[in-house]
C-alpha cells in the first residue's frame, strides 16, 4: 500500500472518531461556517467540539508546520484530508481570512516571532481576522491609499478610513496597508502593518449592500497606536506583501465561484430549469433558446474547471505557475454572474422577489445570490484590473 | 409615421421632467420602500399625476379623459422612469383602464373610467398565474356559470396594486384547455367580493404586487368585459399597450442610470485621472449609448404604431421591448460595475435602478420570449 | 393636388419617357453600377443613353444647384424622385465618389472657379474620383500622414504614398490629403489638394484583399507637380475640410449598410434560412438557435433603420445633427458583418466555397461578401475610432 | 486524467513545431493555393510526416503504427495547425483510416493501414451530402443487395482528399429511412471502381474537397465495414475522434494567429505609440486569451477522455468542438481587426487564418450544434 493510501485510511479513522454526528451535512457557504474569533458565535456547540479536535490535530491548517499550530502534512495528505470530509459529508473545521490570507503571507513574509504569536492562534480559531486594504478614494488605484501611519516613539499612529473591509465588525485583528513615506513614490511609501481592532481609535460602520446582506464595513481610524513590531516585512517595503496577498485573495475569490458554478448547487442548472419550464415529447426542455444557454453556461464552467484543474496539474509537475490567478478571477466571477443571470431567466417572474408571499426560499436566495454576485467583478480587484494585469504580465502589450 | 416629438409633446416632456425633478426624486421610492409603505405609492402623487392630465391621457374625453394617444403618454412615462416613480400607470391606466377601454361596455366605462382619470379610483389586472410565466393563454383560473352569472376560483400572483385597488379585472377560463385561445373571458370584480384574499408580496422593485386568491368570487353577468369566452385577442391588446408603456418607462430609467454612470465617470478620480479616461471603459460606455439609442427607436415607433393601429404594431411592440429589456439591463449592469464598490451600496441609487431593471425585464415578457414571438409573427 | 405631387407625377412621366426599358431591373449594387469616368465601361448602351438624359435634367445630382449641373430640386423633390425611380426598378444612373465625397465637399469648401470646373464634370459623369488619405502609417491616426507638398513657383510638388484609394486604377482624379507645413501641429500642416491622376509621377497598384476583389489600390506619387489652385478650402486648413468629408463617408457607408441589411437582399433572412434548414409541423425554422439568431439580427436591424429614420426626421423637424454618423458606422458596419455571420451559419457547409462545382453563384457571392464585410468596421474610420469619437463628443468624456 | 504533457510528449512538441518551422511556413499553403495545385497538399511532406512517425500514431503496431494515443496525436496537429499545414490527416488517419482501424476487419486492415502508416496511401471518407448538415444519420445514398454484394448510388459533398485518395470509405443506406440510426453501412471503395466520378471543389481554405457521385458502382460482401446496418455507432465513434484531432489543429491555429497579432499590437505604431497601449485592444486580447486557454484545456481532456475511453468522452468532445470554434472563430476575426487594412490584404496571413477559422467551425458540426448536442447528452 502506498504510503498516502496509509494516511487516507488513517485519517479516514480519525474523521469517524471524532467527527461530531449533528454536523454530517451541515452547510458550507461562507455564511454558515465557522469563522472563530472572540465574538464567535457557535449555531451548534458542536462545531466547537470538531474545531478543538482538528486544531489539536493540526487539522485546520494541514500544510501549516506543525512548530505554529499546522498539521505539518504534504499537499497530497491535506487533499486526501479534504477528500475524506467531504466524502463523510463533513463541514471544514475552520474557514476565513486568518487561514487564506494574512497566514499564508505571515509564513512568506513575517518573522519568527509574528508567526509564534498569530499563527496558532488563528488555527485555533481564537483569532478572526479582516483586511483594510481599500479606501474611499483608493479602490481599483490602491497604491493611492492615503491612511497616514507616524511614527512615534516604538508606535506608529494611523489616521485615515479603510472601506470594503469584509466582517470588520465581527473580526478581532486587522491586516492592513498604511501610508508611511507620503514623499516616496506611491507603491514604495507603503507599509503592511497588523492591529487589534480593540484598539483605541478604531471604529468599524457595515456597509448595507443592494442585496441587503453586509459583509463589509468601513474602518474608521483616528489615533490609533500601533506597535512598531506589527509592520510585516520592512517599513515602506508593504506593497510587495500586498500583492502576493492579493494573488492570494484572486485565487480563492476564483476557486469559491469556479466550486458553485460546479457542483455546488447540486442539481445543476438543468434540473434547477425542469422545475420552472416545460418540457417537450422527448422530456426536453421545450424552450430551445434557454436550453442553449443552459449548454453554453454548463459547458462554460466545466471549460473553467478544467483549466483550474490543468493549472494544478502543471504546477504539480513542476511548471512554474504563470499569471493564471487574473484569469481565473476575472472568468470565474463572470462566469458565476452568467450562471445566477442565467437561474433568473429560468425562474422568470419567480425570480423577482425580496421577501415573504409567493416566493419560496431558494428562489429568495437565489435574488439575493445574483445581486450579490454582482460584487464579484468588483471586489478583489475589478475585472478591469485584471484584464490590465494579463495585457501586461501575460501578453506583454505596453503600458 | 414621423419618429419626432410634436411641440406639444416637447412641452409635455419638459412639464413632466420639471415636475419629477421638484416631486419625484429616487429618494422618495426609498423612502417607501424604508416605511414598508403598503401601498407602495404615493397617493397624493397620484392624484397631482391625475390634475397634471397624465392619468387621463389615453382615455376618451367622454370619460374624463384627455383623448390624446400613447406617444404622449409615452413622454410622461419616460420622465416617471427616470427617477423609478411608482405611481399605478400599469396597472389601472394601462392593464385595467385599458382592458375597460378597449373592451368595456358603456355601463363599465362610466363607471369606472372617469375615477380613474380623476385619479380616484384604482385598478389591477390579474392575469399572471403560478406556472403562466409570460404565457397569456395560460389560464387556469376557472369561471362557472352559477345561478345566471360565474363563479370564480384560481389564483393570480404579482398582481400590481392589487391592495389599494378599487376593483380587479379578473381572466379567468369560461371555456378551453390551459393553453387554447378559446374561452378567456376578463371579469370586472369589485375588490370586496367574498371569497376574494389578497395577500402582499414584496418584489425586489418594492412596487405594490399580491397574490390574490379566488375562492368561489360570484359575479354577474355583466361582469364580462368584452364577450365571453373571447377575451384572449382584448388581453393580448391590452398587454401590448400596457408593454409599449412599460417601453418607454424602461427607457427613461436606463437614460437616467446611464447619464449618472457618465457624470461618474468624468469625476471619480483613479490613477491621477477620471476613470472615464481609460480607453475599454469609453468604448462600454458608447456602446451602451447607442443600445440606448436604438431602444428610443423602437419605442417612438412601438407607441406610434399604437396611435395609428399600424398593421405591425405587435412586432415592433415586441422589438421595443426585446430591445428595451436587453438595453436597460445592460446599462444598469454596467453603471453597477463602473460605479464599482459603492455601486454596490445601498446608500447608492444604482441599486435601485438594477432591481428595477429585472423586474422590468421580466414583465410581458423578457427579450427571448420577445424574439420568439417576433419570430412567429415573421411566420418563421 | 399638392406641390409635390404634381412634381412627382411629371417626374414619373419623364421617367417612363426617358428610361431604356433594357435597364429596368439592373442591380444596383456597387460594383455594377454606373460610374462614369475617361475609363467607363459600358455593359450596356443603354446605361449612357440613360445618363446623359438624366444628366442633360440635372437629375444624376438632383439637389445640386442648376449652375453646376445639378437638378436644384428641394430634399423632398429628390427623395420622389428617388422613390419613382426604385418604383420603376430603375438603378441610378450614376453612383461613385464624385456625387458623394468630393461634390458636397467642393459645394461646402470649393471656390467658385472649382466648383464651374468640376461639379458639371461630375454631374454628367465625365471625371471619376477617388479619395487618397491614408498611408501606411496613418491609418487611424490619419493626421500622422507624410506626403509632403512643397511648394514651387504655382504648383506643389507632392511625394509620398497613398494606401487604400478605392477604386483608383479606375479614377481620373484624385482628392487627397497631404502635409504641407511639416514644422506645425500635426493636424494644422495639412492641406486639403486636387489632382490629375495622368500627371506624371502618379502610379497605381491595386492591393488584392483577402475576399479575391481589388477594390483599393495603393497610389505612388514621385515629383507629381499640383497646380496651386487646386487647394480646396486654406493651405494648412484642409483638416477642417477633412473631417466634414469623413463624416460624409461615415453615413454614406453606414446608409449602404443599413440598406443592404434591410430590404437589399429581397427574401431577408428568415426566407434565406427556409432554402438551407428544416421546418418544424408548424412550418416554422425547427432549428431554434438559429431561429433566435435570425429574429435578433432582424430585429437589430428594424432597430437601427428606424434610428436613421429617427435622425432624418428630427433633422427635417430642424434639429441639428448630433455626432449620429459615428454611431450609424460603427452600428451598420458590425450589423452587416453579423448578419452575413448569421448567413455563414444558416448555409453551413454550403457557405465555405471559393469557386467552382458543388456552391452555386448567390453562395459564391455571400462567402466573399462576408470576406469583404470584416473590412467595414476599418474602413472609413474603424469601429475604435467612431467609439472613441462618441465617447468623446457625444458622452463629452475626457482624453 | 492529467491534464499536462508527459516528458514524451514534450520532447514530441518540440520535434514537430522544429519541423514546422523549417518545413512547413504558411508560405507553403500560399503556394500551393496559388499553384492551383489539384492534390492541395504535398506528397513528399506527407512522407516525412510517415516517417517521423507521425502518421502512425493513432494506429496499432502490428499494422504498422506506432500505438500511441489520441494525446500524442493531438500535439503533433496542434503543432501543424499553427501553420494550417494541409497534408491529409483528416481524410487518411483519422476519418477512413479509423473507419478501417476501429471498424474493419483484419483483411481491411491489412490491405490498408500498413501503406497509411507508411505515408504511402491516401483515403477519404465520404459522408456528408448536399443536404445532410452535421447531422451524420442525414443518409440518402443507398446500397442494395446486387449480385452477392451491393450496387450504390448517392451524391457526397465536400470528400476531404477524393481526388488524391486510393479508396473511399462512403457512408451509405442498406436499410432505414433518411434520419435513421439503423440502417447505416459503411463500404470502402476503390477509387477506380466503375461508376464512381470525384469533381474537385474549390473551398476558402483551399485544402482539397471534391463532389462525388456514385453511380452504381458495386462492391462485393467484404467491402463493409463492421456489420451491415449497424455503421452509425461506428461513424460517430470515428467522427468524434477527427473532431477532437481538429480541435488540436485548431487550437495550434488560433495560437498562431493570436500570437501574431499580439506581436502586431506591440510593433504597430499611431498616434506616436504601440497600438497595443490602447486599453479597449489590451483587454480585447486578453479575453481572446481567455478563449484560448479554455479551449486548451477542453481539447486536453478530449483527446485524453478519448485514450482512456471515459464514460463522457462525447460530452468532452462537444465540449472542446464548441469553444474551439467560437474560440477560432474570434481569435481570426479580431485579428483582422487589429490588423487593420493590411490584415484585409492577401498579403499578409491573417486571411487564411479567418478562411481556415470558418471552414473548421463547420466541418463536424458547428459550436451551437455542439452546445445542442451537449444538452441531449444531458438528458434535457
Amino acid at each position: 500500500m502506498a504510503e498516502i493510501d496509509a494516511f487516507r485510511d488513517e485519517i479516514a479513522r480519525w474523521i469517524a472518531a471524532n467527527a461530531p454526528k449533528s454536523l454530517v451535512g451541515a452547510p458550507t457557504a461562507e455564511l454558515e461556517g465557522v469563522w472563530g474569533g472572540r465574538k464567535a458565535k457557535w449555531s451548534n456547540p458542536d462545531q466547537k467540539r470538531w474545531l478543538d479536535a482538528c486544531a489539536e490535530r493540526g487539522l485546520t491548517a494541514p500544510e501549516w508546520p506543525r512548530a505554529y499550530g499546522g498539521g505539518g502534512l504534504t499537499r497530497e495528505e491535506a487533499k486526501a484530508f479534504r477528500q475524506e470530509l467531504a466524502k463523510a459529508k463533513l463541514p471544514p473545521p475552520l474557514i476565513g481570512f486568518g487561514l487564506t490570507m494574512i497566514g499564508p503571507t505571515l509564513l512568506m513574509f513575517g518573522n519568527e516571532e509574528q508567526k509564534r504569536e498569530h499563527l496558532p492562534k488563528i488555527c485555533r480559531g481564537e483569532i478572526r481576522w479582516c483586511q483594510g486594504y481599500s479606501e474611499p478614494g483608493a479602490g481599483s488605484d490602491l497604491a493611492g491609499l492615503q491612511t497616514r501611519a507616524v511614527l512615534d516613539g516604538d508606535h506608529y499612529v494611523l489616521n485615515g478610513q479603510k472601506i470594503w473591509t469584509s466582517y470588520a465588525d465581527l473580526a478581532d485583528w486587522q491586516f492592513c496597508l498604511v501610508r508611511t513615506d507620503p514623499n516616496a513614490k506611491k507603491q514604495e511609501g507603503i507599509t503592511f502593518l497588523l492591529f487589534d481592532m480593540d484598539t483605541p481609535g478604531v471604529s468599524v460602520k457595515p456597509i448595507r449592500l443592494i442585496s441587503g446582506s453586509s459583509p463589509f464595513c468601513e474602518t474608521f481610524l483616528t489615533d490609533v497606536r500601533v506597535p512598531v513590531k506589527n509592520v510585516v516585512g520592512k517599513v515602506n517595503g508593504g506593497w510587495t506583501v500586498a500583492k502576493a496577498l492579493l494573488a492570494h485573495e484572486r485565487t480563492m475569490i476564483a476557486d469559491a465561484f469556479g466550486g458553485a458554478a460546479g457542483g455546488g448547487k447540486s442539481k445543476g442548472l438543468s434540473g434547477f430549469a425542469r422545475d420552472y419550464l416545460e418540457l417537450d415529447e422527448a422530456g426536453r426542455l421545450a424552450d430551445a433558446s434557454l436550453r442553449h444557454r443552459i449548454a453554453q453556461t454548463e459547458m462554460d464552467t466545466r471549460a473553467f474547471l478544467l483549466t483550474t484543474q490543468r493549472a494544478r496539474d502543471a504546477a504539480k509537475a513542476g511548471h512554474a505557475p504563470g499569471s493564471e490567478s487574473s484569469m481565473f478571477k476575472v472568468y470565474g466571477t463572470e462566469l458565476n454572474q452568467r450562471r445566477l443571470e442565467v437561474m433568473l431567466a429560468i425562474a422568470g417572474p419567480q425570480a423577482l422577489g425580496w421577501e415573504g408571499a409567493g416566493f419560496d426560499d431558494a428562489e429568495l436566495a437565489m435574488t439575493r445570490d445574483w445581486l450579490r454576485s454582482r460584487a464579484n467583478t468588483i471586489e478583489g480587484g475589478t475585472s478591469e484590473i485584471q484584464l490590465n494585469i494579463i495585457a501586461k504580465r501575460v501578453l506583454g502589450l505596453p503600458d | 409615421m414621423q419618429l419626432v416629438l410634436t411641440e406639444d409633446q416637447e412641452l409635455l416632456a419638459k412639464t413632466a421632467a420639471d415636475w419629477v425633478r421638484e416631486h419625484s426624486p429616487v429618494s422618495r421610492v426609498r423612502q417607501l420602500r424604508d416605511a414598508n409603505d403598503p401601498l407602495g405609492f404615493s397617493r397624493a402623487h397620484w392624484k397631482q399625476m391625475a390634475e397634471l392630465g397624465w392619468v387621463g391621457i389615453p382615455f376618451d374625453e367622454a370619460h374624463g379623459g384627455a383623448g390624446m394617444g400613447f406617444a404622449d403618454l409615452a413622454v410622461v412615462l419616460e420622465a416617471l422612469g427616470r427617477t423609478l416613480a411608482p405611481e399605478p400607470f400599469f396597472s389601472t391606466v394601462l392593464l385595467a383602464g385599458q382592458a375597460i377601454a378597449q373592451g368595456g361596455s358603456d355601463a363599465h366605462k362610466q363607471a369606472w373610467l372617469p375615477g380613474v382619470c380623476a385619479g380616484e379610483k384604482i385598478l389591477a389586472l390579474a392575469y399572471q398565474e403560478p406556472h403562466s410565466r409570460y404565457d397569456l393563454l395560460r389560464v387556469a383560473t376557472q369561471a362557472r356559470p352559477e345561478g345566471g352569472g360565474f363563479r370564480l376560483d384560481g389564483q393570480k400572483i404579482q398582481v400590481l396594486d392589487a391592495a389599494a385597488a378599487d376593483a380587479l379585472v379578473v381572466v379567468a377560463r369560461t371555456g378551453g384547455g390551459e393553453h387554447e385561445e378559446e374561452g378567456i373571458t376578463l371579469f370586472l370584480v369589485p375588490k370586496d367580493a367574498p371569497g376574494l384574499a389578497v395577500t402582499p408580496q414584496t418584489r425586489i422593485d418594492h412596487r405594490a404586487a399580491a397574490l390574490v386568491r379566488i375562492d368561489g368570487v360570484h359575479v354577474d353577468a355583466g361582469a364580462a368585459i368584452g364577450g365571453v369566452g373571447e377575451g384572449a385577442p382584448l388581453l393580448a391588446q391590452v398587454v401590448d399597450r400596457a408593454t409599449a408603456g412599460l417601453c418607454a418607462e424602461m427607457l427613461g430609467s436606463m437614460s437616467q442610470v446611464f447619464e449618472d454612470t457618465v457624470a461618474y465617470l468624468k469625476t471619480r478620480q483613479q490613477f491621477g485621472v477620471p476613470i472615464g479616461s481609460f480607453q475599454a471603459l469609453k468604448h462600454r460606455a458608447a456602446k451602451v449609448y447607442m443600445e440606448i439609442e436604438l431602444a428610443r427607436s423602437a419605442v417612438m415607433a412601438a407607441v406610434r404604431a399604437l396611435d395609428e393601429n399600424a398593421a405591425d404594431v405587435a412586432k415592433l411592440v415586441s422589438l421595443a421591448k426585446a430591445r428595451c429589456s436587453d438595453a436597460f439591463v445592460l446599462a444598469a449592469n454596467e453603471a453597477v460595475q463602473m460605479f464599482g464598490g459603492v455601486g454596490m451600496t445601498d446608500e447608492y441609487d444604482v441599486g435601485f435602478y438594477i432591481k428595477r431593471s429585472r423586474v422590468a425585464e421580466m414583465t410581458f415578457g423578457d427579450a427571448a420570449w420577445h424574439r420568439e414571438r417576433w419570430a412567429r409573427l415573421g411566420g418563421y
